[in-house]
């Protein structure tokens, strides 16, 4: 959109562009050649872009020493499933607050979005006594309750834009047509919500899966631990300087996410921004 | 309001029990050997005034924040310009600098801390070859590396997502005002500076808002890099928090300092809550 | 229909019980088993341990203390779990771990372990952990790095030791003549803690904080002066030492008896290595110290805490702790000091082991450990020695810093 | 179909009244147009009509029934609304068929219903496409096609036309009225465009804040306003309205008093009813300022020697100089009085 005419400013654009791609790209590439790389060919003075004889030695070391897998699978079940449960009550609470005046309705709204702003290490002094109280510490089951609060008071607001945009007259009518609270719901509201509810499933996934903090503090048996602590006590202590291999188990770890955005892509950016700066 | 009751009942067990329990702590002291807590009325927050380690950690707090959401919202205007103008492989580009913002942090913590790596750093070489500097640098063994080190890594994961803000402002940028501004004979530097920037101020604000929150809120990069050393230089509130009521299993003193913290943040988010209950 | 399934359930349920009676399960949690050299040992010899299936798992060393206490508030059981010796006032005082006098007998016990080692897990008189392995933390040397530098024999004094360092950095450029350990407060804390007692310093005196001393601060300068002079690397933690020693790149450094297990699988020449790995004794400042060194042991121990099997633990660890096979089966694999009394007959051809044993005779406890916020005060000492090795204070703003920090926490 | 009556009705949203006690009868089959200027009441009566609104008081009855407690989609009255509220996600069939559907019509019967539908209003090729493939005036008639599938016994219009471009808003105008007879249904029409009132409706309710000015035919509002309201806002250009106290001559020319006793204060004449000479019975000395043509018709605006503004509307090619002071007149018969309230008076 801005104008590029003289020559010297194509060049600065394009150096500008080049600098951005390459600071962003840069370590991604620079952990894939790690992975590949032997460990004398890691701890060199002068250290090779390119891997000079690539190894799968890091990823099979990764896979069958480490418990990988196993963290890999655990972040998946958390993540899908509280992204799941944030969706649909965000959805629920959204749509109460968007459609239904009831006394106190402003309060409470502005009490569930401001949690945005609760410290979570704060959150967690308190939480970590309660998950003990009421047996949910060093469950799955527990964890994903616990990452509400990551997610939800944002997606209530991202969802809450969404609604309140929607036309009233398309939900009158429906009414006229005869449709009852749930059929609008079913038939009116949920569909032209799609793209909300995918932004707010992939922002509450998103928040789960990179979470350290709660998992770490939360699980303490090695089968329930999640991807962030998964990595960080394996590569931590003895394996510390190993590597090859910590750059092998991020990547087996981040590729299921990468894989998951290259598609949704479209939908999480447009509907995250659609939301909040509305 | 039936609604709203699955939701409401899961936030007040999960989010706002705990957080009104962690402000109540406060005023309690509750150690390793005695964890029923006792009541101290003011004394933990009389320790932390005058305590100097905690006024250390205020101001790095601080200081992270600031330079890291500046740093972020810059980045992430020049890139929405970038990517706002027409260049073969955009979509690509855009496709792929959202790269950064997905991956775990902790898997962000390794990459960076692999290549500030002291011995056989790939920032080290770099600088080597370009004869910037002739000795490596063990970045994070020293207390200012380690503090660019955090910065830079969570700059690195968080422009993406203020790119992504900026750009959808920029939509709304009329082409018409663009054009006028040529027809006066604006270069692009002029134009940038009086009819776009003005024009998405507001959604500057809100990302900057959005993103000091979020970097208050940071652990988990600092955690996996430095946790918090080396000599406390990148201890911040949350670290801070974190190491006093799960290592050192003081909650009393842990929750005042997450009173102090809570506060710190109430600043920026009254401001993005403002904005957001304008238009409830 | 009805009468097939009451069939099928009762027999698996008896199947179940006849099962459950013989296999008993005990959890066993411990650091060495996240470590390579450990885990292998410890995989083979649990299926050894007859009727009893055993979990393992494994925490790395420094996320052991913050998951011990999770496990104990939490309420899981824990059959047998592995101990560092500092860790134990701490643990002894959340009252978490089980009398083993009243599971073993407390003359069977003096009867296999010396009482002197046998000490280490005792308090007031109740025996909370048998000890696994025992020795402490001293400088090691490494003989080839000596023999290029043209250094004969362990230098006694501090001045010698520092005239050997500087030879060492000449010999071999690009080597750490010392690998104290300057990242990660806790390490720093235990390794440093030598030098100051050396020097005479003591962190604390009958309850209260005596370290803002001349001493103090005259060890703290000279850690500083090797630092600022090369002869010690910063950034660098025990692992990133072993690693180095192992290629010959490091003079000195503290380590317990594990140094050479350790040095001969990374160095990847196995027993030959161990003819460069041997202890020195401290050297003096001459005010009569004699060469101090870290009281260093793992213990095992059974925790009181929920509900566990007390007899599957008893089997666990007493095969770790007091079968003397086992003992010395762990000597050599991993070059870890045994306890029992026949364990350490039969190896005590090593000289290794009796120069070792000599040194450790004059080793202290780890000064921070005995105090209920053993965690916190170790941080503040860590942190302040930290910040001094890095220029960030002087040694002197330091040790007032320390003492002050240190005086507040009490 | 059925007839509709309004009775007493009264609606305020918090401390505002919006409607103030309304009556009106609607029999069966008419074409009711509700006219006025926007916030006079129109587009909430109609809501109220449809069940959308609940009533503050008064009764609103069809057939003779009464509706107030009825759902919106049980009292057999459809509602085609200004932005056509089309449902984004759903096709044209679908949007149509949706009402049946819920009521548990079988599904062939949908299909048949929708077809007729589609096929009276032309949008048969576009029954399997999406809202947004749509130009307005398709939108508009998928959204008339949908109440017409459910053969109500009212039909509801709330400003369907304003979205529209002029030339096709004037093509819907004769479709609708072509609709209204055939369908012989009753419709009530909410405008704020008198044109569309004019044209389509039998009868025009004429509101204003809340109030009815005047319930009558397009002739009876435009001939014989019930006040100066309804004169100024039917025709255009607007009536022109003069003080009968600052035209002494004109007042000796006209009755004092009226028959049941109103005393004339002011007269309106229509543009359209002032001839540019002295030809007729009353004259007035006036200056005319400026013309504008309009094609068919020609525009002169000045002002009376008595400083009130002048318009007139001409047909014939004017010979009259614009800027010079001349006199133009009218006849006793097309002059409309008004007493001192403003309410018309007969003579």
């Amino acid at each position: 959109m801005l104008p590029v005419q003289h020559r010297h400013e194509t060049w600065v654009f394009r150096g500008l562009l080049t600098i951005f791609v390459f600071f962003l790209l840069m370590p991604i590439l620079w952990m894939l050649s790690t992975s590949f790389k032997a460990p004398e060919e890691v701890f060199l003075k002068v250290p090779t872009i390119i891997p000079e004889e690539p190894t799968l030695r890091n990823y099979m070391r990764a896979l069958t020493e480490t418990r990988i897998l196993t963290y890999l699978y655990n972040g998946l079940i958390v993540s899908m499933t509280n992204a799941a449960l944030t969706t649909v009550l965000a959805a629920l609470a959204a749509y109460g607050f968007a459609k239904f005046r009831f006394k106190g309705r402003k309060s409470l709204m502005f009490l569930m979005i401001s949690a945005q702003m609760f410290p979570y290490a704060v959150l967690l002094i308190s939480l970590y006594p309660f998950m003990q109280r009421t047996g949910l510490f060093d469950t799955r089951s527990g964890l994903i309750l616990a990452y509400l609060v990551f997610a939800m008071p944002a997606s209530i607001y991202i969802l809450f834009s969404y609604i309140v945009n929607l036309p009233d007259e398309l939900i009158e009518a429906a009414r006229m047509d005869g449709a009852d609270e749930w059929l609008i719901l079913r038939e009116l509201i949920l569909p032209l919500l799609t793209p909300g509810l995918i932004t707010v499933f992939l922002y509450s996934f998103m928040w789960s899966w990179n979470d350290l903090l709660y998992s770490l503090t939360l699980i303490s048996s090695e089968t329930k631990r999640t991807v962030g602590p998964g990595l960080l006590l394996t590569f931590l202590g003895e394996m510390e300087q190993d590597w090859g291999a910590a750059m092998a188990g991020s990547v087996i770890v981040s590729l299921p996410i990468i894989l998951a955005f290259t598609f949704l892509q479209r939908f999480f950016v447009q509907g995250l921004t659609a939301g909040a700066v509305k | 309001m039936a609604l709203t009751l699955p939701a409401l009942c899961l936030f007040v067990l999960f989010i706002f029990y705990p957080f009104l329990r962690s402000f109540g702590l406060a005023f309690f002291e509750s150690t390793l050997f005695n964890p029923d807590p006792v009541w101290v009325g003011l004394q933990n927050f009389h320790d932390l005034i005058q305590d100097p380690t905690f006024h250390r950690t205020w101001t790095t707090t601080l200081i992270y924040v600031l330079v890291t959401t500046l740093l972020t919202v810059m980045l992430g205007f020049f890139w929405a310009l970038i990517l706002n103008q027409a260049f073969t492989g955009r979509t690509i580009v855009r496709t792929v600098t959202i790269l950064p913002w997905i991956l775990p942090s902790t898997v962000t913590a390794f990459l960076w801390a692999w290549i500030f790596n002291g011995q056989f750093g790939l920032l080290n070489a770099v600088l080597k070859g370009a004869g910037v500097i002739d000795q490596a640098i063990i970045w994070l063994a020293t207390p200012s590396g380690a503090f660019v080190a955090v910065v830079i890594a969570k700059v690195w994961l968080s422009t993406p997502v203020a790119m992504s803000f900026i750009l959808a402002g920029l939509q709304s940028v009329s082409s018409e005002e663009v054009d006028a501004a040529m027809m006066d004979g604006c270069g692009a530097g002029s134009i940038i500076r009086h009819v776009i920037v003005p024009h998405i101020f507001p959604t500057l604000v809100i990302v900057f808002v959005l993103q000091a929150m979020a970097n208050l809120q940071q652990i988990d990069t600092i955690l996996a890099m430095t946790r918090g050393g080396p000599a406390r230089a990148t201890t911040v509130l949350s670290i801070e928090v974190y190491q006093k009521a799960f290592q050192e299993w003081n909650m009393g003193l842990a929750s005042a300092i997450g009173v102090a913290w809570f506060f710190t943040i109430a600043i920026p988010a009254a401001v993005y809550l403002h904005s957001v209950f304008k238009r409830v | 229909m009805f009468k097939k399934v009451i069939f099928l359930l009762s027999t698996t349920a008896a199947y179940v019980a006849l099962q459950g009676a013989t296999a008993q399960d005990a959890s066993f949690v411990g650091w060495a088993y996240s470590e390579a050299a450990g885990k292998a040992f410890i995989e083979r010899e649990v299926d050894e341990i007859d009727d009893v299936s055993v979990e393992l798992i494994g925490f790395p060393w420094n996320q052991m203390v913050q998951n011990m206490i999770l496990r104990h508030r939490s309420g899981e059981s824990t059959e047998a779990i592995q101990i560092q010796e500092r860790w134990m006032p701490m643990l002894v005082g959340l009252g978490a771990l089980q009398d083993l006098n009243e599971i073993y007998g407390a003359d069977a016990l003096a009867a296999t372990v010396d009482p002197g080692l046998l000490a280490m897990g005792q308090f007031d008189g109740k025996q909370y952990a048998l000890p696994w392995t025992a020795g402490s933390i001293a400088l090691v040397a490494n003989g080839a790095v000596l023999e290029t530098a043209g250094i004969s024999e362990a230098p006694a004094t501090m001045d010698d030791f520092r005239a050997a360092l500087e030879k060492i950095k000449e010999a071999v450029p690009d080597s750490v003549p010392f690998g104290l350990s300057t990242a990660n407060p806790n390490l720093i804390q235990v390794e440093s803690q030598i030098i100051f007692w050396q020097f005479g310093a003591r962190f604390f005196e009958d309850g209260n904080v005596s370290i803002d001393t001349p001493e103090a601060r005259e060890a703290l300068e000279f850690i500083v002066g090797l630092v600022d002079d090369g002869l010690v690397a910063k950034g660098n933690d025990r692992n990133a030492t072993r690693a180095l020693y192992a290629q010959n790149l490091v003079g000195f450094y503290f380590d317990p008896p594990v140094a050479r297990g350790i040095a001969r699988k990374q160095s990847g020449q196995g027993e030959a290595f161990d003819v460069n790995v041997y202890p020195v004794p401290t050297p003096s400042t001459g005010n009569g110290e004699p060469p101090r060194s870290v009281i260093w042991a793992h213990l095992l121990g059974i925790m009181s805490t929920g509900s566990p099997d007390l007899d599957a633990g008893k089997k666990v660890v007493g095969h770790f702790a007091l079968n003397a096979e086992t003992q010395v089966a762990y000597w050599n694999e991993l070059g870890l000091f045994p306890t029992t009394k026949e364990a350490l007959a039969q190896i005590k051809t090593d000289n290794y082991v009796t120069d070792w044993i000599e040194l450790a005779g004059t080793a202290r406890l780890d000064e921070p450990a005995s105090f209920e916020n053993s965690a916190e005060l170790r941080k503040i000492i860590g942190e302040e020695i930290e910040a001094a090795m890095l220029g960030a204070k002087s040694a002197n703003d330091a040790i007032s810093a320390m003492a002050k920090r240190l005086e507040k926490a009490m | 179909m059925a007839r509709v009556e309004i009775k007493n009705v009264t609606k305020s949203f918090g401390a505002t009244e919006v409607l103030k006690g309304l009556d009106i009868d609607i029999s069966h089959g008419e074409f009711v147009a509700l006219l006025g200027a926007s916030g006079c009441g129109k587009s909430t009566l109609l809501r109220c009509i449809a069940g959308l609104e609940d009533l503050g008081g008064g009764d609103i009855r069809f057939g003779n029934k009464s509706v107030i407690n009825i759902a919106p989609s049980k009292r057999g009255a459809a509602m085609v609304f200004q932005s056509y509220a089309l449902y984004p996600h759903k096709t044209v069939a679908e949007n149509m068929g949706f009402a049946l559907r819920i009521d548990g019509t079988p599904k062939p019967e949908i299909e048949r219903k929708v077809g007729e539908a589609a096929k009276i209003l032309g949008i048969t090729p576009l029954l399997n496409k999406r809202p947004r493939q749509l130009s307005g005036g398709q939108r508009q008639r998928v959204a008339i096609g949908r109440a017409i599938v459910r053969a109500p016994e009212v039909f509801l219009f709330d400003e369907p036309l304003s979205n529209l471009d002029a030339e096709l808003r004037a093509r819907m105008r004769v479709e609708l009225t072509r609709l209204h007879r055939r369908l012989d249904a009753t419709m009530i029409y909410v405008t704020h465009d008198q044109v569309e009132a004019m044209t389509m409706a039998d009868r025009i309710v004429v509101m204003e804040g809340g109030h009815i000015q005047q319930i009558g035919t397009p002739d009876d509002v435009y001939a014989r306003p019930a006040n100066i309201y309804v004169a100024q806002f039917i025709g255009t250009p607007k009536m022109n309205v003069f003080k009968l106290s600052s035209y002494l001559h004109l007042q000796k020319q006209l009755p004092s008093a009226v028959a049941n006793g109103g005393i004339p204060h002011t007269i309106g004449i229509r543009p359209e009813d002032i001839r540019e000479d002295a030809s007729g019975a009353l004259k007035i000395g006036a200056t005319l300022e400026l013309s504008e043509s309009l094609g068919r018709e020609r525009l002169y605006h000045g002002s009376t020697v008595a400083g009130d503004e002048l318009t007139i509307a001409s047909h014939k090619e004017m010979s009259l100089q614009v800027g010079q002071p001349t006199t133009v007149s009218f006849n006793r018969g097309q002059v409309h009085m008004f007493d001192e309230k403003g309410i018309r008076l007969d003579f």
